[in-house]
């Protein structure tokens, strides 16, 4: 068992989905031949063959589409769209078709459909290449929204959703794809979707993100350590159906919230859980829920976007505004 | 300068409005069973539309779409598909609908508001109408990969109108399927109307079938108006489809004689004499008259298939409105093929609410 | 003076617009000499002729790009999508392009745009024609987004949206076109974009809601009187740039809320309202934050419509909740 | 079966590969300095992009989409365009954003990460290159429409790639178009491949400009490493469109001899052998040789004007190098015409970070 980056993490589920089941057909937009441009699909157009693998035109409305139409006929797609800023025009395929074709039709023509993508910034890429839409999908009844923190749960929340039967949106956190590393056992284990994962107890204040961003919050729970401040992380990891338990349970003991993410501060997905903790938790709030987001601005160009991406210092300002909340 | 690339888009037409046979009609012409039974399934279609709106004049249907007129499309169509073929329709293809084995009650259901009205015991496969135009081509094309894929001979049937001609989806979907050579048929029921838009404020192109040329798949018109050329031409695009030409686009000439949908008053923006001299064009009377010349068809016949055909329609309108509607849980039951926590919560609320203890 | 529908007054609206500024233009499907299909634009095509008023072939997402080449160019374009189910498709042009193009160019190439669209349910309406998607329109940056509740205010708030020299979202609640009469001043003034309005005035708890849902929540404190219960109300109209300080200073003397709305409960506009709530104002607060909303299905088919709309009794009983909290 | 509807595609060529005039050039061509400005901007944004990828692969420059190859066709359209004219460019004409006026220094910032490469002084209306493939395909239309509607004589450009072609919005665009009959020249750059995805394999249609047809919109191909045929067609379907004519569609045939960016390796997925058959077709040395045979140009003149591109190159680069990146604030200067309350504060909490007290 050795070290994977987060995209081969991703390429060995995608081969084990497609070993272990026939109906798992891949396509997308230089996904054949070329591997993907992050290489996520790498060497599998050659061992799987063209009609497991297949390279689309470029449309992305339509390869969200089509995957409705093979996942209808009971094949189980899993499509890549380049990156998630080109993902806006598949919204009205997922919200009004896959999110809702089984409800629509009692169950009888089903979507079991897995639509990848890269997304979120801080790899200084052109403009459109660092949207971190995922409230937007988190809105849609009927879609599940996954998006890794690491190789291994990249590898096992991607299982899962190729063998939910329903959609799922999975976004696959940029910045993490060759950044990250971790001994990943190419073992067939699916990573549950219905639980957060806690990465880290503490008493003291419980910080929630998902995706890369827990990259800056971890190493904000370690900096809080030198203040004797003891942060408790959690992985939301599955956005949407949202395990409110494990964080509210969290928020029972620290009585502190500080949600991370690199969306736009208005209407990301902190919001939902700011708002589920102002609900069911609040008698344990011992201070004001802190979001520490993205600004509500577009992703600037990379000479500038590192003003944006919230930094480790801010997720330590907010968990340390908390603490001093009397 | 050199010549890459000619187009040629050809219209086929058998039988003209009187109903007289103007070019050699295909061996199927020739069975009257085969003729009958796409009259039949156009004059039940009739009678549903008719009883359609009767109900949701009086408050016991929501809006509904007409096909008035248009009949020949979906009847030819779905005459000229296999039962394993798998029809994607838009909302007005009542006719192609009830010919594959929708029931007349499932029809009513979903004009009447009830999902259960797209559970078809019959055709299991066959997509629900799709309401946001043009949205469910790709769904054609993906299907149809899946046959190519399983190696089955079947094939997809994508039916939109001429508006829908215009979405960026249909443009995709047609040029994913030419690329992979997909086993699909598109059929355009141009109606001549995109609600108040006419065709010729839709696309400058002088035929929709053109619209095919851009993702080089070949491309026909038909009078649409012709059942015996529906179904002619339909029949061939899918042997072609089935057995491996890849797909084909239909532009099916007809004309929406009623308003778009009962919500709508189309004397605001259209002639009525322009509809009068479209009533000359019909198809129902144009194979009505070419059935009564060959002696194939009489008064008492039609008589007696009226009569039939009002049963079988108020039959299925009164077991419609004797259907309860769905208890207050069944909005969760097929949001996931396992209710995730949450909605159990939100579920347990709508019932209590249901219940009048919110 | 006369009473007017609400369809009326965003008639008068943009009969008015279109007067004062030769740089309005509309466009859509049907707007012509259909006058749209709920006459929004009634009498506009032949008052102002083919060159102010025009019909779209049907594809929404180049309206909305048409109207960016237009706006860029110094016109005014005011476009509808005949529904809100079908906008989705213009999401991409919005959020990849009108949201940012001034941004983008430093300024140099802007977006006046507004583009109108008839929301929310309750009309019995045939699928996809009962959306409510505000929230997705409130995530995207360099949007504003307004959701009018009377024909007084759609008036004022339309014409403030053609005056903005930013892209507007203007949502139409389609339950209020005809059932919400008013007497309208049509006298040319327009309603601020940054500010909510207090619609009700009251001591007990505060009740937050926008568009058509202001019915039920209206209701709902007529009935809250009865219990002695005086509910504040709140109309947000402008969800987007956000008056936070309307709501927080309500909250501050109720110290209860209760966030009324159509769309699905998960990553709603609500959340947004909660999560500023329990960061700047839970000292403030007595109870948990309720959020009456709409479930996190699709808009059920017509017959079971109403098992989905938030209810007055929903709506009495969320508020009562608050209040019964000690 | 009655032929309703015949298209033509044809194709333009006026210099072969080798550099030879194999048609009547037009009357521009016949004024060697028109030439000479021809050359020279092809040159020019040849080492543009030499630099460009220099500055990438030293880290100084973000990721770069090379036009080595495709120079013909920005440099030909730009030429035809009048400066009133609109340009609404893909992110791989920097050919012709530097004919129009966009300085080298903008380009730099733009390719390096810096929204001030978009503010042009000169051309003050054209817009900011789109990267999301085709959806600047309907902003072109607005443009178009907003000079129709005020009755200026002014046409849009729209430059798009092969693969653009399969996205539903250029369909749309070319659809509205068509119907208002907008001055509008859409050109597809067709340089054979869409990342690794080879044109072949974008769609099955014979050409890229039959996507018109579709649309109703007159259509022809052009050799897009003849810049004199180059400029030649686009000058008259943007005379027509001036003049009321309507919209046209170029598809401009060249090839990518790059990677498709910096970040790209093409050799994962294209031939080397394919590549090199290409350089024999390359645009600069096309017409080098034409200028030459002509006795219009020479060794001296050629090493002139590499040095003088180069310095000028080098100038823009170093002053692109030389300016700092904007302040914290900035990225809150431009989201709304006013800035907001709840933005005002989030603009003081980004200053406040970016002075080390978050
Ligand atoms: C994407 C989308 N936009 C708008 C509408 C509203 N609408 C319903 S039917 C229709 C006209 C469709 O015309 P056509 O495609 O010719 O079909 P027809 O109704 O004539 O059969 C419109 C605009 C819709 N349902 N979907
Ligand atoms: C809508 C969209 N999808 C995907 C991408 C990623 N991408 C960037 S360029 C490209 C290929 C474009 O090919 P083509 O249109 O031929 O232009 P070229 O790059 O060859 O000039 C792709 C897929 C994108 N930028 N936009
Ligand atoms: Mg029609
Ligand atoms: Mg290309």
């Amino acid at each position: 068992m050795s070290e994977v980056s987060l995209v081969k993490a991703i390429n060995l589920a995608l081969r084990r989905a497609m070993t272990e089941d026939p109906r798992v057909v891949l396509l997308g937009e230089d996904v054949g031949v070329n591997g993907g441009v992050f290489r996520a699909t790498e060497g599998l157009f050659q061992d799987f063959g063209p009609d497991r693998v297949f390279d689309t035109p470029l449309a992305e409305a339509a390869i969200a589409g089509v995957s409705i139409g093979l996942a209808a006929q009971g094949f189980r797609p899993v499509s890549e769209i380049q990156f998630t800023g080109f993902a806006y025009t598949c919204i009205d395929q997922l919200l009004n078709h896959a999110g809702r074709m089984r409800a629509r039709t009692c169950g009888r023509l089903t979507c079991p459909m897995v639509l990848r993508s890269p997304a979120g910034g801080g790899i200084h890429a052109i403009e459109h290449h660092s949207e971190s839409p995922e409230a937007m999908f988190a809105h849609t009844p009927g879609i599940k929204v996954v998006i890794p923190s690491s190789p291994r749960r990249a590898y096992g929340l991607l299982l899962s959703a190729i063998r939910d039967p329903d959609p799922v949106v999975f976004l696959e956190p940029t910045r993490l794809y060759r950044a990250a590393h971790e001994e990943v056992e190419d073992d067939g284990n699916g990573i549950s979707l219905d639980r957060c994962a806690l990465l880290r107890p503490g008493r003291d204040v419980t910080l929630v993100s998902w995706g890369s961003m827990l990259t800056e919050t971890l190493r904000a729970a370690e900096q809080l350590t030198k203040e004797n401040i003891e942060a408790e992380v959690i992985d939301v990891a599955v956005l949407k159906p949202l395990d409110s338990d494990t964080i509210l349970n969290s928020v029972a003991h620290t009585g502190r919230l500080v949600v991370v993410h690199e969306a736009p501060l208005t209407c990301g997905f902190g919001a939902e859980i700011a708002a589920r903790v102002a609900s069911r938790g609040i008698t344990t709030l011992l201070a004001p829920i802190e979001r520490v987001a993205g600004f509500d601005t577009m992703m600037p160009y990379p000479r500038t976007e590192g003003i944006y991406m919230p930094s480790v210092e801010r997720v330590v300002a907010g968990a340390k505004r908390t603490m001093a909340f009397a | 300068m050199t010549i890459l690339a000619q187009f040629t888009i050809s219209s086929t037409r058998l039988l003209d409005a009187a109903g007289e046979a103007v070019a050699a009609l295909p061996p199927f012409a020739q069975d009257p069973k085969e003729l009958e039974a796409l009259y039949r399934a156009m004059l039940l279609t009739r009678a549903f539309d008719t009883k359609a709106i009767a109900l949701q004049r009086t408050g016991r249907l929501g809006t509904y779409a007409s096909a008035l007129g248009q009949e020949a499309i979906g009847v030819g169509v779905a005459a000229a598909m296999q039962p394993s073929d798998v029809l994607v329709p838009s909302y007005r293809e009542h006719a192609a609908q009830l010919w594959r084995g929708v029931t007349l009650k499932e029809l009513f259901l979903y004009w009447g508001g009830d999902e259960r009205g797209n559970d078809f015991a019959v055709p299991h496969e066959d997509f629900p109408v799709c309401v946001p135009v043009g949205s469910h081509a790709p769904h054609a094309v993906g299907v149809a990969l899946a046959f190519r894929l399983r190696g089955e001979k079947r094939a997809a049937v994508c039916v939109f109108g001429d508006g829908a001609t215009s979405k960026g989806d249909v443009a995709e979907a047609l040029n994913m399927a030419g690329v992979w050579k997909a086993p699909v048929v598109f059929i355009v029921n141009n109606n001549g109307w995109a609600i108040s838009v006419p065709r010729a404020k839709q696309s400058a192109a002088t035929t929709l079938a053109q619209k095919a040329i851009a993702a080089g798949i070949p491309a026909e018109q038909v009078d649409g108006n012709d059942v015996i050329a529906v179904r002619f031409v339909a029949e061939r695009a899918l042997e072609g489809a089935r057995a491996g030409a890849g797909p084909a686009l239909i532009e099916a000439v007809s004309y929406r004689l009623s308003d778009h949908t009962t919500a709508d008053d189309a004397s605001r923006y259209r002639d009525d004499k322009e509809v009068s001299a479209h009533w000359a064009q019909e198809p129902v009377a144009r194979l009505r008259s070419y059935l009564v010349h060959q002696g194939l068809w009489n008064t008492a016949q039609e008589e007696a298939l009226l009569q039939e055909c009002s049963k079988r329609v108020e039959e299925a309108a009164a077991s419609y409105l004797a259907t309860p509607p769905r208890p207050a849980a069944a909005i969760f039951d097929h949001v996931y093929a396992e209710l995730p926590r949450e909605l159990a919560e939100q579920r347990e609320a709508a019932i209590a609410t249901a219940e009048g203890k919110p």
